[in-house]
């Protein structure tokens, strides 16, 4: 769990962890991955009833956070959610609620009751299918009276198929906008991809001239200070998961180590071993360092949250390859079958690098955060 | 048969290339050589009988094990001979029975050839050259990966002097369409592991024996895994002494060496390409042009090029005759280190591309699947950590590690 | 003394700062706070003077050894006394006798009180507050580094009871303005490597001591080596009992990881610079546009905020008391497997410009003196394999090292 | 030694290790590095004596190779110059030579004679001081009359300082161009500087306005085939002096592996030890075969001999790093003095792996070989 937490937050977490366990345990993540089972709709209500979809939901929506910290809290789950590969990307949900609670208009707000729910889910549709993560990416906008009609593609939404509700990010007349659009918004369809991630499904959102009022605009045209809070939240939360995700490949393969024999001594006794997972425990520790250090200041609103936010991207993103590779090495032949779960993770984390921005991208960030 | 002239050379070269004329299909040279390993799962039962057959029709001709004793059904002539039809055949359609058929041939004949009794070797020889059986190797356990020596499959002697098998075997390529696995199993579990191993020749339709694919993490399926239940193995089926098991691996094992897959490492013939993968994927990106991606192209393309003169380093010295013998652990650890980097810079040229894809998009998945194959070489055929063992201390000369196991009878070892 | 009021101790700060306002200078903010490691080897002989001398003035003032016993010279008051004065005299120039002058009241100091006699004490600590003495560990051998128990130095016992040291240290900081060595020797060969130490506290003006900086790759000379012919100590300037030395280090450990420098991981306090050693580099050059650069000078930053971040997190769990004491390791490690990398990252964003300058040119050697000096967390204060031994063993809890060397006899041991 | 070489290129390698280690040990070089000893001239008409500058001369010229395969000979000499860190730049003569041999005028193969007997020594001026190695780098021409103008600065130029002429490559209208300087030019002018390598000196190359014969142009004007050659030569006898030197850095760590003990074993008995010397050896191997293939393809002019001495320049420079770095860790506090020889090795190969182009200008150029 990351540090510093309050009695609060660590019964939250319990309590997620519990819950997890007991409803959607990793036997069942694959199953549903193979298809071999439907992500039951229930799911998404009981989190709700959890509280994980109301955290950025103000209370007379139905929301609120233990500690009053939305985004360490959010944190939290994610952590568990990522230990266990949950299904049902929920953070373009939260994204969305906050966008909502910050910047929503009166009909807007109306929805986020349902969102803290889960009765109702939404997704965040952010990057271009080339895998550009700026609002502009990969959807035009022209304006049409007082609406505008969208037209293009946006890539690598996650669970798409869940979502009745898409917070489509772009540019209006080179300024950066929030568009609210239904999942049945004329000329919107969803495109399923096939992938790596057995965990999470993933689909382009494609905008065929899509006519949208002038009430389907979220906060301020040109209010470059939501979206950036927006991707700083989803890059630290998806970062959380991928923590979570790391820290549970670790265990795994530090028990194999433990355990697995080979020249009459466990494999962990001998001292390439050791050091190997010496330093991939250092990946995982530095890993969680650099996320608690982002969450927080992300959750505080610091000067500097949005380049510990890529910063935590850009160091996790790279740690979760070393760390996957690493595992997969020390397992050997038995973490190459199908039946082992480490190919979920690494699948899981290969993906999570991506999504939200990739190490690449959220390094020329920083460059151009400090003004380079 | 070493006093062999030039002109008897002659001989039997025109004497092939009028047979294979007369008996063969020409080649259509686009058709890959041989199915590679990753297709074997694809040899369907017709397949295998089309393909014994054409093994068998060659058998007959008299080209098959043309440097093996012909009382064993060979046909006892020099290695120059065997160049000569390996030489003339190329040009035509010859039986390729995937990895499980070299395996035959190269591993498991050659073995028993060296160790089988006579009356074994008169049986099984022929129809291994004939194509009527074909052989895998049972070694690696699920319990013994690295450690080839601690196999816990065991064969316990019945009064009757024969053997029962019990146990697994796994990471089998072709077991589901072979015909006999050379088992190696513990037959005593209370002397030092290397000394209570025994090999036998097990029917794989015998009862008791269960083949399974196993699935990998990529989704197909190149291996087998093996379960024995109180098999019943006759002890004629013995390859070597009892306990001498050892011995015979550490044969089978240079055989393995010699007889790798000849198609793995091309030598370079020219013009290459700039590792048409990635630059592949960087045009269907848009980023050919973008100098950090240009970047990521060339390092592939160098490890492409360092790769490859390092396999040509190593067989030059190899040549030369004089060199360490265990400089090969150079090249399996030059895959082993660097296919990985390789495979995870598609991941860094891809980002979004490389993780998601339209499914009718066929070279949409190369990305990902590079990726999940990345470490096949760090660990089969002997992980990284093993060449680092070998290289340090059969190349460098440094201290072994201190051994727990050797001494030890196999019983009291911790194993899994 | 825990007895101590709110009240008392802001009226003791009162007094701290009408002293303080009386006898230091103010402090000039843009002055480096110490002179660093790297400038030890500039301490000259009239500095160290001046530094003792201001040293004395504080020492007179009743301001040293705020927390020690009065009996031996401290003032025998709490940790918030010693806190106020701290915060008070921050605006004030107080002495500075470098990393000697740290080693002497942080690690030496006590390392004495804790197991020197009460005449030894009484003697010395009141003279180690006062700046008369300053005092080095005497620990490292050029044949023991990693291995600390190692140590060769003998000291033998002549017949009236004294000792006779041979032998030689290293890596000593500040070893020529010094007075004092607190030196491990081994009393007894015969006995294993932990049970045959024994500490001495040398006059470093002995006859028999010779005393020379060690030229660093980088030009620079921070170290000095030292070497003990047939120096005579007296029993009287023993620290703990004949062979008892492994307990007095384990403590003097302690203290020596309590005491760390405190200006090496200042909490990040607001505003940070993108790797500004790197930007200048990369604007001197005219590549800050290009996205290769641009890459690696994201990375350097990413690195840079990742230790900081680590550092704080593993301070934060530090704090909660239910840590595992060890977790420094990962803040050491992650220095010494970072530092490295950083270092290079400069070499590749100069190219040409990082390995040679116009000599005028003061700032245009960073890179190269970066790269020299990169490996430094690396190996000094415990290289990277020895916090992985300790980070596998001690927070892993995987299987120690089968140890060789633990009970035999050191002079039946390999060493150096 | 590289592999395949024949009996006479055996003797003619052994015979400049004898001369090295008898005549300019690493003792000497040291001293020389540190300025307590000048290097003296004799050296160059020593090894002028013994074939090194002569490779790339034709016979009538007092040249020759003993194999006929002077890029392999060259090679050879390289690899011993590394492994003991010989002063006096010569890669430049032998370019020098080369570049007259296949393109001088009667006047310029004049000095032929002189070059291959060591009595005057050239300087290849090709990159500019911020690390471009095109010929246009750093230097601007215009024409006067039937000659040219040449301003412009050339940087790290390789002992400058021993040089009586410079090979200078320029930019002539936008076609590459060599033209052959005397060190006494007017308006040519050499500034020494301070750098990291202590066994090369390098300096600048500021050229003021200096007015050039046509008669100075080696070759054709444009004539793109000789730099290339030049740069491809260049770039294999740099990679083969850092295999030397890479090669004896090896041996020194295996060698202190050894014999240096920690708790009661030599510390090359360590598996952690050991798997790190097998992977710096594995860096030594794939270092030696690139540049075996590299000195091969360019020898033999190989379609393919751009790209691989490309591929080697970058590879083995990176292996450079990784090995310097490898060897001072397992050598330890001992390798931080400057009384071991290790640094001489580190400071030298950083610097070689810049010289004639650092391995991201060697991967850019691999992609446009490729008509990227």
């Amino acid at each position: 769990m990351l540090p510093g937490v309050t009695a609060d937050q660590k019964l939250f977490a319990e309590t997620a962890e519990r819950f997890i366990r007991s409803t959607c345990p990793v036997s069942t993540v694959r199953r549903v991955a193979q298809r071999e089972e439907e992500l039951d709709g229930g799911y998404f209500t009981e989190i709700g009833e959890l509280g994980w979809l109301a955290l950025f939901v103000p209370e007379e929506h139905g929301g609120g956070s233990p500690s009053g910290q939305p985004v360490l809290d959010a944190g939290l789950i994610a952590e568990q959610r990522g230990r266990y590969l949950q299904p049902g990307g929920i953070v373009g949900s939260n994204v969305a609620a906050l966008a909502i609670t910050l910047g929503g208009t009166g009909e807007q707000r109306a929805l986020l009751d349902d969102l803290a729910g889960g009765k109702a889910l939404a997704a965040w549709a952010l990057g271009d299918p080339a895998g550009g993560w700026e609002a502009s990416a990969g959807v035009a906008v022209r304006r049409d009276g007082t609406g505008f009609v969208l037209s293009g593609t946006k890539g690598l939404v996650q669970d798409a198929h869940l979502a009745g509700w898409f917070l489509v990010s772009a540019a209006v007349d080179g300024r950066p906008a929030l568009f609210l659009l239904p999942a049945d918004a004329p000329g919107l369809s969803i495109e399923p991809l096939a992938g790596l991630d057995l965990t999470h499904r993933y689909a382009e959102l494609v905008l065929r001239d899509v006519a949208v009022p002038a009430s389907a605009v979220v906060g301020q045209i040109g209010g470059d200070d939501l979206g950036e809070r927006l991707l700083q939240v989803a890059a630290v939360l998806t970062v959380a998961e991928m923590v979570g995700a790391i820290g549970e490949l670790f265990a795994m393969t530090l028990e194999h180590a433990r355990n697995r024999a080979a020249f009459g001594r466990v494999i962990g006794s001998f001292q390439a071993v050791k050091h190997q997972l010496a330093d991939l425990s250092l990946a995982v520790e530095c890993s969680r360092a650099i996320a608690t250090g982002a969450l927080t200041a992300v959750q505080e609103q610091t000067p500097d949250a949005a380049e510990l936010a890529s910063a935590a991207k850009a160091f996790v993103g790279d740690a979760a390859i070393d760390v996957s590779q690493g595992c997969l090495q020390l397992h050997g032949g038995i973490g190459y079958t199908w039946e082992h779960d480490l190919h979920l993770y690494l699948r899981r984390l290969a993906t999570d690098r991506v999504v939200f921005g990739d190490p690449a991208w959220h390094r020329e960030r920083i460059c151009r955060l400090h003004g380079l | 048969m070493s006093g062999q002239t030039a002109d008897d050379l002659e001989a039997y070269r025109r004497e092939v290339r009028a047979w294979l004329a007369a008996n063969l299909d020409p080649r259509d040279d686009d058709a890959p050589a041989r199915l590679r390993g990753g297709d074997a799962a694809n040899l369907s039962p017709e397949r295998v009988a089309q393909q014994r057959d054409l093994q068998r029709r060659v058998h007959e001709g008299g080209y098959t094990g043309i440097t093996w004793p012909a009382e064993f059904g060979g046909q006892g002539l020099t290695p120059a001979h065997e160049e000569i039809f390996a030489q003339e055949s190329r040009g035509y359609v010859v039986a390729d029975l995937g990895i499980a058929g070299l395996t035959t041939t190269r591993v498991c004949g050659p073995t028993i050839l060296a160790h089988g009794t006579d009356e074994f070797r008169r049986t099984h020889i022929p129809r291994m050259l004939s194509g009527e059986e074909i052989w895998v190797q049972l070694f690696s356990e699920p319990g013994a990966g690295s450690d080839l020596a601690g196999v816990s499959t065991r064969a316990t002697r019945t009064d009757a002097g024969d053997w029962v098998l019990n146990g697994s075997k796994v990471w089998t390529s072709g077991a589901y369409y072979a015909d006999y696995g050379l088992c190696l199993a513990r037959t005593d579990p209370t002397v030092p592991k290397h000394r209570g191993l025994t090999w036998f020749g097990v029917p794989l339709t015998s009862d008791g024996v269960t083949i399974r694919p196993i699935r990998e993490i990529n989704g197909s399926s190149e291996f087998c895994e093996e379960f024995f239940d109180d098999v019943v193995v006759s002890d004629a089926n013995r390859i070597g002494a009892v306990g001498d098991g050892w011995t015979v691996a550490r044969t089978m094992m240079v055989f393995e060496r010699l007889g790798g897959d000849p198609d793995e490492s091309p030598r370079h013939s020219g013009a290459r390409e700039l590792a048409p993968d990635l630059v592949a994927l960087a045009r269907r990106v848009g980023r050919q042009d973008d100098p950090v991606t240009r970047q990521l192209i060339a390092r592939a393309h160098v490890i492409d090029l360092v790769k490859e003169q390092l396999d040509a380093y190593v067989a030059a010295q190899a040549e030369s005759g004089t060199a360490n013998p265990n400089l090969g652990s150079y090249s399996k650890l030059a895959a082993g280190t660097l296919n990985p980097v390789r495979a995870s810079i598609g991941l860094e040229i891809a980002a979004a591309a490389g993780v998601a894809w339209h499914p009718e998009d066929t070279e949409a998945s190369t990305t990902a699947l590079n990726y999940l194959n990345g470490r096949i070489l760090a660990i089969a055929g002997g992980t990284n950590e093993m060449q680092r063992n070998g290289i340090s201390e059969r190349i460098l000369g440094l201290p072994r590690e201190p051994a727990h196991d050797l001494d030890r009878p196999f019983n009291e070892l911790r194993h899994n």
